[in-house]
């Protein structure tokens, strides 16, 4: 599903970001990327997204070269993925409901069926009851959660998180990393980028780390 | 389809109430939309008005062809045969020697003089009026012409009033022309301004828009129906303010006509000119949204 | 006072940076704030010039006093003496009976019938010419006044001419009012506008600095340098827009003047109006700002 | 230094963040505010820095009542504190020397001065080589050490840190627990928000426990 293969990615002046990375991951698989802070965690995730583009090597969604899009291909690539920002890039001037709403407007989903698919999702990470919420009225932690229900609204079929669960109690952060298994089991790519892996350490199948941007 | 209709609805709906979330902010820039469109709007109006004002009074320029004082009947009637058939007239009208020295004795000082002469001394005259599009040159071209005519002793134009009148609409000309232009550009500057401030209060919203996934189209759409109804609110406005100082200038303005006596009546904005001014100013709100995303909303 | 000056120095670097960080963006800021000080200024420029012209030329009515064919020298003299004393007046002169003759044995189609007449029939007359100041009402009493002189058996006054210029310069005020009313309110628009754009642009240091304690004179000084540097160099620009009007209008100008034979010279701004129209530009930048801000910093 | 009274907090609609809170913090202590996602540890911090106002109760620092304050006081309580922000608040158009710089210049030092505290400060927090980079171009642990530079460049005599450690690996987040360590030890009185404590489990003296909005 996705694909690596010998991909570099180096930031101006002279920061190699990635080195040398090559891996697949089915669709299925759970795979946590671990890592020290600036280890490449993020750069990995913006890599699929086509956020970033790869320096060389090639990176591979669904078999086609992401680093090869053009703007149109680059939206439609975005609309098949779930996406959870380590600044998680909520909206301040709408309440969460209308956050978790913009992938499926973006989509073109009719109102009336994303109305319900939005409950749900809000319902899943234990927001429901706040959905008329603007963000600045939602602690840090449901702030996390909220972005995550907007990530997995579309039902994406690969879903990438940067850290997750970054300002989440034990309790929470249990209950996140188990919507994550939940899509997992349900045959989704999730790739979950977290320097903290006590949250997944009891069903985490495979383990990506990182160091200085080498595969170890 | 009904997700294409959905997707438009949203746009307007978002601009309806960006519109209306800062009523003052919006305001102001309907208000400077407005005033920039309603200037040369007006200006156009006013000269249109100006120039019937002119034209029909005193300001027009009159030829008069004085007869020989020995010219008889058939020679008048002759001249007026080829007046009538000169395209470059607009009217003409006989005055006779009878008239003249009526005129004449009717002023103070000459009724004596008059009186003391053995009979009337003034010749027959013409008093032509040329058509309103003939320049000082065609006019003088004329007077040559009509001079050799035969029994026509002299013809007098009054070439000065003719050429005030073309100065000063060189003036008017030069004037309106300088005044669209300037406008023109404040008008791009104001719209390109709104957009601009209208992509900046959205910026974090088009940016995870972009990383969620959101083509050009999408993004751009609402800005494009801000842009298009704020015009044609402008131009609205425009229309307002032009209908409003065309009342405030009705009193002074006919006062006007009337001194020139020529029973001018003030035209207003006509449906044609207001369908062009909404459909200009839809245009131009569009086209500062066109630039302004286009520069704003690419990075 | 040096961490004073360093704060001042600070707010005035990042002003500077603020308005070259986006040139084009700055510059039709620039302009739109030109245009709309540039047209009353222009507009006010235009006013002065052709009131100008309109009273040095043909537009200045004329009283005529005609004496009585029987009028001696003493009477004539008489009159000429009670003239010098009339304050209303700007000049007169005397036209002779013998003057008068001469021009019309020189007008075609009068020269014979001059000739037939047994000696000149012609009054003596005075021709003056009232000061600028006087209204309609007052030149009719004038008229009234010296119809009732000895041996004047006449006065004419151009009225016509006296009444349209009235309503010409009564039309030119409304005109100038209204523009000046527009461009005010249009020019508001603008410079509350872009200060606002300038917050919107900074709204998360705005956040971020209160957060860290600074005052509402540290957060609102970048944007005060800013507003005034903007306006200052829109007055500039207005300046600039006026000097190139006045040079292009030039021409046609002076042709008009020339028309008039009053030997009208015409004015440019002076550094009074100069010094006036930056100082007005800057004023109103600095309100613009202060407007703005005390709308869109308190939240 | 720091004291709360009788403490209360609602927020609209019905929302207790904070219920009768009362407590004291000497100078030179280190305090860890612990407590689920949504317990009231951030709305605790904001009281101090008066950013949100309690609803009833007192909340003192140096003898002063922060909730009366108007805004010019306001303004000269922040100067005095040292503030990192859960969501770090970074200044994304200037790099990260000048965000370190902001503190300062607010305060008004002589740019001298200035330059060589900011340098430290980065220096402190391993970002000395990165001076010159935009906040895009730091990975999420990056910024989140920025964000401590620029709380500690003006060496309060009190720290606030809403989750300082968020998005640190183990080893990055024992450097920054050390720092607030050395701040605590030469007198400043420091509080810290964070749900995962185990950065600083081996030195912490004292800790505040928050369960919807009760202390424990
Ligand atoms: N401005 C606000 N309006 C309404 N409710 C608010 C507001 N700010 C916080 N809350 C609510 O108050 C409660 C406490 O919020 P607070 O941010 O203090 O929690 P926290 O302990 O910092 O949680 P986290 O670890 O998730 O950041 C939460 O339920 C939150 O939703
Ligand atoms: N746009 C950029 N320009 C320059 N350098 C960058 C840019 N983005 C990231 N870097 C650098 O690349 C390295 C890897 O960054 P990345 O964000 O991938 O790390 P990370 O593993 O996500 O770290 P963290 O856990 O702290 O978020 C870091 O040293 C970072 O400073
Ligand atoms: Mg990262
Ligand atoms: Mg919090």
């Amino acid at each position: 599903m996705i694909r690596f293969e010998h991909v570099c990615r180096r930031y101006p002046p002279n920061i190699a970001a990635l080195t040398d990375l090559s891996f697949n991951v089915e669709a299925g698989e759970l795979v946590l990327v671990c890592g020290h802070s600036g280890a490449g965690k993020s750069t990995l995730l913006k890599l699929i997204a086509a956020i970033e583009r790869p320096s060389s090597g090639a990176v591979l969604v669904n078999g086609q070269n992401v680093g090869a899009l053009k703007r149109a291909g680059i939206a439609v690539l975005r609309r098949n993925l779930g996406l959870v920002f380590q600044d998680q890039k909520l909206l301040f001037d709408r309440n969460a409901f209308d956050n978790v709403m913009l992938p499926l407007a973006i989509a073109g989903y009719p109102p009336k069926e994303a109305g319900k698919r939005v409950r749900a999702a809000l319902d899943k990470v234990g927001l429901a009851a706040r959905e008329k919420a603007l963000p600045v009225a939602l602690s840090g932690g449901e702030q996390q959660r909220l972005a995550i229900a907007r990530a997995v609204v579309g039902r994406p079929a690969i879903l990438l998180a940067d850290e997750p669960t970054a300002h989440l109690d034990q309790a929470t952060a249990g209950d996140v990393a188990k919507i994550f298994r939940d899509f997992h089991q349900v045959g989704v790519a999730v790739l979950i980028a977290s320097c903290d892996d006590t949250a997944f350490s009891n069903f985490v199948p495979r383990r990506l780390v990182l160091d200085h941007g080498k595969l170890q | 389809m009904s997700a294409w209709l959905a997707q438009h609805g949203r746009a307007l709906l978002w601009a309806l109430r960006r519109l209306t979330v800062a009523p003052l902010s919006t305001l102001l820039s309907l208000l400077a939309i407005s005033v920039a469109l309603a200037l040369p709007a007006g200006g156009q109006l006013l000269l249109r008005n100006g120039l019937q004002i002119a034209k029909s009074g005193a300001a027009t320029p009159e030829l008069s062809l004085f007869m020989s004082v020995d010219a008889d009947r058939k020679a008048v009637d002759a001249i007026a045969q080829r007046l009538k058939h000169q395209e470059a007239l607009k009217e003409f009208r006989l005055v006779s020697r009878g008239e003249t020295l009526a005129r004449f004795q009717a002023r103070p000082g000459f009724a004596e003089v008059i009186s003391a002469l053995p009979g009337n001394p003034f010749p027959d005259a013409f008093v032509a009026v040329p058509r309103d599009d003939l320049s000082a040159a065609a006019l003088e071209k004329l007077r040559a012409e009509f001079s050799h005519w035969p029994k026509v002793e002299q013809v007098q134009l009054d070439s000065a009033w003719a050429r005030r009148l073309d100065a000063l609409l060189h003036l008017g000309r030069i004037g309106v022309a300088l005044l669209a232009l300037m406008l023109g550009l404040g008008l791009v500057a104001i719209t390109f301004t709104t957009i601009r401030l209208q992509v900046l209060t959205q910026l974090s919203e088009i940016e995870v828009s972009r990383l969620l996934g959101a083509t050009d189209a999408f993004i751009g759409r609402p800005f494009y129906y801000f842009g298009t109804l704020q015009g044609l609110a402008g131009g609205a406005g425009a229309w307002l303010i032009v209908a409003a100082v065309a009342m405030a200038m009705r009193a002074p303005l006919e006062e006007l006509a009337g001194l020139y006596e020529g029973g001018a009546t003030l035209q207003s904005l006509t449906a044609i000119d207001v369908a062009i001014l909404l459909g200009f100013a839809t245009a131009l709100g569009w086209l500062g949204t066109a630039l302004s995303l286009g520069r704003h909303l690419r990075d």
